[in-house]
């Protein structure tokens, strides 16, 4: 019955795709791809990826389309119908499919058991998460733990992100551009507002057991990270700019991230200090399990604060960007 | 049963689709991806039940949040840009 | 051929039919933010296959459950490479698109030919 | 005994949600503007929310799972009809009239 | 602190980025950045000189011992990219206050600094990382940072160019990710060597054929080898020319490394005939890639699109060696890997120099700047000459090593000899120009003699004697260089 889910979504995850691509109107585009965002994520659910589920739709389907509609809000919207190099990109999309088919064949099928990709590596972190961590979420095992390294890169690939462009939009834009921050389009509807005050809190809340409930279900710094940064989102459309930007300053903003991916490595440097390799946790305390969790559970913090931090510089740069009216 | 109404939701999220991609009017694209957002929390969960594992349900909360931000923030959007609107609809 | 195996290529195909059609938006749009979306579905795609190869028959998300004896789990370890990926995919957004906000600023237009002629 | 009612309950509850989604689907395909179709989509929003969350509590019984059910209805309760509210809103304000007999005259 | 060196050596640039931003005040963030750069390069020689003794880093990350964790490697030939990456970044960074400060807002340096560690350690990253995907995850920093730097050029032509190098530095980035999927698909695991031994065993080779078709294209999209070096020429030509000398001295070679490094260690063992496939597919694309961009910079009016399309028929080179599969092949790429470092980031520094005082780079706008800027078209001098391989200069030796590794090419070696002397030939006029300009034209305004200030000229001129030095006393890159050639053939035959 799955496989039928599946089958489905997947269709529909192809027609939004194409629906994507022929829509003239950017508009459209981009809410089409908040559509194709969700089925994403819930054809990843479909296939037990429930970490990667909940991180698509919060970043993909949620931050991913705020971020595209404040850069639109600055920018044309609709799209020339002209275009270029159509025939170069047929040949190269051509070869590229008969490529990926040619490789097909001897793919492995959907859900072998037998399949090269789950006997190696995969049943050793199934086996060993318990005896050296002892909580349950072995996606978070290998994330913070196993293979914590990646995701050090990956806290400062948001880092990067996040200075990048409040370097590039740090210019002053020309003449001629107004801003009124207080010109929020939902400002003045009452009853959004009195919904949306009721839920902050609750959201953030929200964000807060999903961060430190990553050891034992789906759930983790990135997600906690993305929704409560969507919660701030949340208030910034209803309050308007202005009350966002009060309520938490790009300084303190900076700070999280900073403080997120400064955090991250000093947990590192410390278990460097105390005789272990960088990231190696077990020498936190001293019971190798119980430094595990510790360290998973700072480093988690870290990642937290750093990409709630990245994201949310990261929509008021352009939100609070003066547009053209 | 959970089946019946899974697959029940699927319709109707094709339905909003056909609906997203028809328009006519922006308003109407908004109204489709919002009910095609809640149709998936609604999926969501009630597959949750149907693999036996109901400790996913946290994600149909956070589909739920991320869908309202979504549409408030499209219709922010729009409501800053009236006058542009228009072009929407041409499609 | 159960149904288990059709879907198994099916997703492959799908993987190769979205991934072509983001990379011929890439390719042959000349607008900018088009561009931009259609490297998203293009590097979706990419997590679509990954997410695809973790799943087993009968298996569960690799989150163990006390005192269920003999589950199957899928492989968590394309999860976590794809978590990864989606998190490196928004920063690369968000950096063209601050990108091409500038160039809309400094050019007054983001389709690509407009660009090119302006200079 | 109770259980079995509790089951058919539910299974009805379910059911009946199951209807409502598609009629409601149906209706924000077919109705003929958008107003008549933001009705149409409200109904699966509410009515059939209710009664499959309420069928799915009933199968839960008094767990964790029921909680957080009870949670998400809750909250989709709250959001759904704001979402529709500040819609309908934005287009009334937008100069799009609701009238009786107009079909698509946005076309 | 010996054992620690490779996780070092990417933590140490990495964690003082966040810290960068803090320091707002006026030249600390310079300050600081420098320090954490030249602290890097200090960990760099370290590693190399005690691997130049023989020996190499291993280091596992968080304590998981490989396949299970991440693991770092360092040997001969990580050891060469790092000095270069890790010098190139000290280098320019220390040289370039003045020029910095006039192309960057005061109050946005702290943000440029902090990229620009980024960007540094993430290529230092990749050259110390022994995991597939931990290569993709720095590959990512380093790309970010990068396209933040070179957006921060003064001209509006930047936007346009750092969007297209985004572009294609993601597709390449993707195509990197595809592939490696598949081999993870067909071999459960990440890490490189592990994968060389498990290939071995995979039945179904397509998945794999196709795997190394998307890495190679990927990493020749970051590369710039030819044709996909498109985004190359504008994106180093419109960025800050701080930024172009560190970019154009470490960045495409930093994805030729890995390149080399996937060929010859993962795929180059398990494929039959792989070693003339590799050449086949390599060789054409190389040679065509050192005519044409050298015929195209013979007639580029800017001298830093100029030498742009010289690095990519540089980049040619490497390619060229690399594609010989020989002892000998594999040293002169290595060699010239280092040495092309060496003079074109000279070079880059002597015209960062000159456009303290031009605005306008285009050559005939710089006719006559000897007389005023004698010791900066000096030092442009010396370093072209290396770029051409004039004897005496760095360049000669890994020129030299090439044609002697072309001579044992077979039927063809005379062809692939005379298509290196041609292009040689081509770099002389190209570099010529340049020459002629400086010394022989007329100047178009006659500027009293200004030099460039004197951090920049002294970085300049070491770099510049560094050129002639490394042609005198080879010794030391070509003993690195040719225990990286040993290390990459055994696992070929």
């Amino acid at each position: 019955m799955i496989i039928l889910f599946g089958l489905f979504l997947l269709s529909l995850l192809v027609i939004t795709a194409l629906a994507i691509v022929r829509t003239e109107n950017l508009f459209v585009a981009v809410m089409l791809t908040s559509i194709f965002s969700l089925l994403m994520a819930a054809n990843f659910f479909v296939l037990d990826a429930a970490d990667v589920a909940l991180t698509e739709a919060a970043v993909g389907a949620g931050i991913t389309t705020v971020i595209f509609l404040s850069a639109l809000a600055l920018t044309a919207e609709s799209e020339k119908t002209v275009q270029t190099g159509k025939r170069m990109a047929l040949v190269v999309v051509a070869v590229l499919a008969t490529l990926i088919i040619y490789a097909t064949f001897d793919k492995p099928r959907l859900g072998d058991p037998e399949a090269p990709v789950h006997q190696h590596l995969a049943p050793w972190y199934l086996e060993n998460t318990p005896v050296y961590m002892d909580f349950p979420n072995v996606v978070t095992a290998i994330l913070g733990s196993f293979r914590g390294y990646d995701t050090l890169g990956e806290v400062f690939v948001v880092f990067a992100a996040c200075i990048g462009v409040l370097f590039i939009l740090g210019v002053k834009p020309p003449e001629g551009r107004i801003y009124d921050p207080h010109a929020s389009g939902l400002r003045h509807h009452l009853i959004p507002q009195v919904v949306g005050r009721l839920l902050i809190p609750f959201v953030v809340l929200f964000g807060l057991y999903v961060q430190f409930h990553g050891e034992y279900g789906p759930g983790g710094g990135f997600q906690a990270g993305a929704l409560i940064a969507s919660g701030v989102i949340l208030y910034a459309l209803l309050e308007g700019e202005a009350a966002a930007l009060r309520a938490l300053p790009q300084p303190v903003l900076m700070g999280l991230v900073i403080g997120g991916a400064c955090l991250y490595g000093a947990v590192g440097l410390l278990c460097m200090l105390l005789g272990g390799n960088f990231l190696e946790y077990s020498v936190l305390s001293s019971n190798t399990v119980s430094g595990q969790q510790l360290g998973i559970l700072l480093i988690e913090a870290g990642v937290g604060m750093a990409v709630c931090g990245a994201l949310l510089s990261i929509f008021h740069a352009f939100a609070a960007r003066p547009r053209r009216l | 049963m959970y089946v019946v109404v899974s697959l029940a939701i699927l319709i109707t999220m094709v339905l909003a689709l056909v609906r997203a991609l028809r328009g006519p009017t922006v308003y109407d694209r908004v109204l489709a991806v919002n009910m095609f957002g809640t149709k998936t929390v609604l999926l969501l969960s009630v597959i949750a039940f149907l693999f036996g594992r109901p400790d996913f349900l946290d994600l149909a909360l956070a589909y739920a949040l991320i869908n309202l931000v979504g549409v408030l923030a499209v219709l922010e959007f729009i409501q800053t840009k009236p006058q542009k609107m228009d072009a929407a609809d041409h499609d | 051929m159960n149904l288990l195996e059709l879907l198994g290529y099916f997703n492959y195909w799908v993987f190769a039919i979205v991934l072509t059609v983001g990379l011929y938006t890439v390719i042959a749009k000349v607008n900018l933010v088009k561009k931009l979306i259609g490297l998203s579905i293009f590097q979706s795609a990419v997590f679509l296959m990954y997410i695809t190869m973790d799943k087993v028959e009968g298996g569960t998300a690799p989150i163990i459950q006390k005192g269920v004896e003999n589950q199957v789990f899928s492989n968590p370890l394309p999860q976590v490479l794809i978590l990864t990926a989606i998190v490196v995919g928004v920063s690369t957004l968000a950096l063209g698109l601050a990108i091409v906000v500038r160039i809309f600023e400094a050019y007054g237009t983001i389709e690509e030919d407009e660009i090119l002629d302006a200079d | 005994m109770i259980d079995t009612a509790v089951d058919i309950l539910s299974w009805m509850l379910l059911f009946l949600g199951g209807a409502f989604v598609i009629i409601g689907g149906l209706g924000a395909l077919r109705l003929p503007n958008f107003y008549t179709r933001l009705h149409a989509a409200s109904l699966t929003e509410t009515m059939a929310t209710i009664l499959i969350f309420a069928g799915m509590i009933l199968q839960a019984g008094l767990s964790l799972a029921a909680l957080k059910l009870a949670a998400i209805m809750l909250f989709l309760l709250l959001t759904a009809p704001t979402a529709s509210y500040a819609l309908a809103n934005a287009a009334l304000q937008s100069g799009m009239r609701p009238e009786a007999r107009n079909r698509d005259e946005t076309l | 602190m010996t054992p620690h060196l490779p996780a070092l050596q990417v933590i140490v640039p990495m964690l003082c980025a966040p810290l960068i931003v803090l320091l707002k005040p006026r030249g600390l963030a310079w300050a600081g950045a420098s320090a954490a750069a030249l602290l890097s390069f200090a960990i760099a020689l370290n590693m190399a000189l005690a691997i130049a003794g023989g020996g190499t880093f291993g280091y596992d990350m968080g304590g998981w011992a490989a396949p299970y964790g991440i693991e770092l490697w360092v040997g001969p030939f990580s050891a060469l990219v790092l000095l270069i990456v890790t010098g190139a970044g000290a280098a320019a960074m220390l040289a370039g206050r003045a020029s910095v400060d006039r192309q960057i807002d005061v109050e946005r340096q702290p943000l440029f600094y902090s990229a620009w560690l980024l960007a540094l350690a993430g290529l230092a990253g990749i050259a110390v990382s022994a995991d597939a995907f931990n290569i993709f995850v720095f590959m990512e920093i380093s790309s970010l940072a990068s396209y933040v730097l070179i957006a921060g050029g003064p001209d509006r032509r930047a936007l346009p160019a750092v969007f297209k190098y985004l572009i294609m530095g993601t597709i390449g980035a993707t195509f990197y990710l595809i592939g490696i999927g598949l081999v993870y698909m067909m071999t459960g695991t990440l890490n490189l060597a592990d994968m060389e031994t498990r290939i071995g065993n995979v039945v179904d080779i397509n998945p794999i054929l196709v795997a190394a078709g998307f890495i190679t294209i990927g990493l020749a999209l970051k590369a710039a080898v030819f044709p996909l070096h498109v985004w190359l020429p504008n994106a180093y030509t419109q960025a800050p020319h701080m930024v172009t000398v560190f970019l154009a001295a470490c960045a495409t070679k930093v994805a030729i490394y890995v390149l080399i490094r996937f060929d010859f260690f993962v795929f180059q063992a398990n494929f039959e005939n792989h070693q003339l496939q590799f050449s086949l597919f390599l060789m054409p694309l190389a040679l065509a890639g050192i005519l044409v961009a050298s015929a195209v910079a013979m007639f580029e009016g800017h001298i830093k699109r100029l030498l742009a399309m010289s690095s990519v028929a540089q980049i040619g080179y490497i390619m060229l060696g690399a594609s010989f599969v020989s002892q000998s092949g594999l040293t002169a790429s290595a060699v010239h890997l280092f040495n092309h470092a060496l003079a074109k980031g000279g070079l880059f520094l002597a015209i960062a120099g000159l456009a303290c005082h031009y605005r306008d780079l285009r050559l005939d706008q710089l006719a006559g700047a000897a007389r005023s800027m004698p010791l900066t078209s000096a030092a442009i001098v010396i370093c072209g000459f290396s770029l051409v391989g004039i004897p005496g200069t760095a360049g000669f030796i890994s020129k030299w090593l090439l044609i002697d590794a072309a001579m044992d090419q077979g039927r063809f070696a005379w062809l692939l000899v005379a298509i290196i002397l041609i292009s040689s030939l081509m770099a002389l006029a190209y570099v010529w120009r340049i020459i002629e300009t400086l010394y022989l034209k007329p100047a178009v305004a006659a500027l009293a003699p200004r030099e460039a200030p004197w951090p920049l000229l002294a970085v300049t001129w070491l770099v510049a004697l560094a050129n002639i030095g490394f042609g005198l006393f080879p010794q030391f890159p070509l003993a690195l260089s040719e225990a990286a050639a040993k290390l990459l053939l055994m696992h070929t035959l």
